[in-house]
């Protein structure tokens, strides 16, 4: 059986030489048969980095989880420095590329049908070409109605370039005035938002709450219609 | 998510001049502050201005906000006449404009007749408001606005993450062979013995069968033959159990039915057989 | 200016985020004016550049200069653990191969003709090569038969590999004969094939059983006829 420093070795060679995110099940295929402690070799690996994330600490890098694995990255505030090894400016997105891009990830699965109601003008085949090409979305099924439309959805490598592990991760959709309660705060800003009740499993919990809190305001969010 | 605080982005500047900011537009060196309410701006500036709306319901948002007004308190009339002539505005510029655009403008006039009618006195909830509709889908697309926006300010590959890599050690190449484990091996084996079961059953369901089918066989190598052939070449160790016993059946009935001799010439000689003359 | 500290996180930094080396030329432009010491920018890059080499003693990685630069590198003694990130998954032997091994075991020693009477079909070749290349299997003698066919059996390596003491713990045939036993009723159909978990639970229990009655229940096979 390998030592701990050893497995550690192992793991922060296996990330820096991945070229993408390595998962815990991709690290465990990398130890040989009696390499790692038999009784629990997933723990041997989490602990490893944990501590492989505690020695880091002060450095210019760190681990951090993303939705496909761990990987190494560099200190958010050292981007100013390190953005300068780059000459080109990194890609720019059109609003409605993000838009598209938006509604996919936070009402995923829709079809570009209901991305145009919403966005109330038809979807450029491009867009959705570009998200494809990325990786970011890819088709989950069909809608079982007349055309059979296809559903998307949005993928680990979308989570992955944005930083995110998972998909609660994203940032809370605004909360919604209902028409008949004049809202008490409309400065136009959506600060004290809850999440979309689509991604986000307390939800509920947090309506229970506001209603025992007598915040009556927060309405169920409307529904893409079908 | 970290700190994203100093990050300037082109939405952020976007979400700013949407807000009742400073720049609206920038139009060669010149900026634009404001959106002139006599609506006369440069052409090519109004252009910009007016394509950066994302179809209708940005239009319309704009003109809301523009006003400091919530949602909620839209002045239908109003609006209409100011999406109106910005509709014109687009036309006369003959900018590609959407079907949409239109079909929104014949909401708004339709939900400001309505709206001028007089109402019941006791539809007074929701479903009466001829608004609710059109809120209900500026509400909704405000709040994925507002999400892109938000998307676009996530640290992102490329502009704000940097994974880090470092060179990979020179790498030995193994194909390591197919792992097995017993069990898959006595599953195998079980599948083995349970097929010869099956084939045991089929070999007796079917012997009637395989006894003529050695008949004729035995008896086409039997008339070939000029000779004597002596009987085991007809037995093969090869075929089993089963085999031996169809031969020897078929043997005693070709020689019952008449088709060949046997001939042995003393006891516990070979015996031979022919084709019977 | 920068403390020392921070010009080596950036030099960390850069060196991991670059996807090749950095030369110190470029690493002095990754800096601001006015952050790196003025009497001698290169020295405090270099001295940073030590420091960073010192701590990594213990590592997976180490820095390493190169013509065009510096990066970070694998250390070479990793290249096992490491190289199987990219090993594509190792190809499963096919049903064929495993029947014939597992009649080699409980038959031996048997011929190829053998094999392929109680299996039905004939034999390929490549799977009787591929036996004999893993060491599995060895000819232990010729059946004096026309033809004098190769007898087969099974090796020291094949019993290793399956950690096996000796041929009689292979788990008898009376388990493999119990698991076949549903289908005995015989519709012709294999709907009553048992798990593969179960299976293996059913040899383990039945095996500690065997070990206490003395491996008394273990009935003859169905011989082969010869």
């Amino acid at each position: 059986m390998l030592q701990q420093a050893e497995i550690r070795r192992v793991l922060e060679a296996a990330l820096l030489a991945s070229p993408e995110p390595v998962s815990i099940q991709r690290m465990l295929r990398l130890f040989g048969p009696g390499e790692l402690p038999e009784a629990n070799p997933r723990q041997a690996v989490k602990s490893a980095l944990a501590e492989i994330e505690f020695d880091l600490e002060g450095h210019g890098y760190r681990l951090r989880q993303v939705a496909s694995g761990y990987r190494f990255q560099v200190r958010q505030e050292l981007s100013p420095w390190i953005s300068r090894l780059w000459e080109e400016k990194p890609p720019r997105y059109s609003r409605a590329l993000l838009e598209t891009l938006a509604l996919i990830a936070y009402r995923q699965p829709v079809t570009r049908g209901d991305i145009e109601q919403v966005r109330g003008v038809s979807v450029s085949p491009n867009i959705m070409r570009t998200l494809l090409e990325r990786g970011w979305i890819r088709s989950v099924g069909h809608r079982e109605v007349p055309g059979r439309p296809a559903l998307y959805g949005t993928t680990n490598t979308f989570l992955d370039y944005f930083d995110l592990a998972n998909l609660e991760e994203l940032p809370p959709l605004a909360e919604i005035h209902a028409l008949i309660t004049p809202a008490e705060d409309d400065d136009g800003e959506n600060d004290a938002a809850p999440m979309a009740e689509e991604i986000h499993d307390t939800f509920e919990t947090e309506l229970e709450e506001d209603a025992e809190s007598g915040l009556e305001n927060v309405v169920p969010l409307p529904t893409v219609d079908r | 998510m970290s700190d994203d605080e100093g990050r300037v982005t082109r939405l952020d500047a976007e979400r700013r001049k949407r807000r009742g900011g400073s720049v609206v537009a920038i139009v060669g060196e010149r900026v634009v502050d404001e959106l002139p309410t006599d609506l006369y701006i440069p052409p090519d500036a109004l252009e910009v201005i007016l394509e950066t709306f994302e179809g209708p319901l940005d239009l319309l948002l704009y003109l809301i906000r523009r006003q400091n007004l919530d949602i909620l308190e839209v002045q239908v009339a109003e609006i209409t006449d100011q999406y109106m002539r910005y509709i014109e505005l687009m036309s006369a510029l003959r900018l590609t404009l959407a079907g949409e655009y239109l079909a929104m403008a014949a909401t708004l006039a339709e939900i400001k007749s309505r709206l001028l009618l007089p109402r019941p006195v006791d539809d007074e909830d929701e479903e009466g408001d001829p608004r609710a509709e059109l809120i209900r889908r500026l509400q909704e697309y405000e709040r994925i606005r507002d999400a892109a926006e938000r998307l676009a300010d996530l640290p992102r590959l490329e502009r704000d993450v940097f994974p880090a890599g470092a060179e990979p050690p020179e790498l030995v190449t193994a194909h390591p062979p197919p792992a097995v484990e017993l069990k898959e091996l006595m599953l195998a084996m079980a599948d083995v013995l349970h097929r010869a079961n099956l084939n045991r059953h089929h070999a007796v369901q079917f012997e009637a069968l395989s006894v003529r089918e050695r008949m004729t066989s035995m008896l086409a190598r039997v008339n070939a033959a000029s000779r004597f052939l002596p009987l085991e070449e007809f037995f093969s160790p090869q075929e089993g159990k089963h085999g031996i016993i169809v031969s020897f059946l078929a043997v005693l009935e070709l020689h019952r039915e008449g088709l060949i001799d046997l001939v042995q010439h003393r006891a516990f000689a070979p015996i031979y057989l022919r084709a019977a003359s």
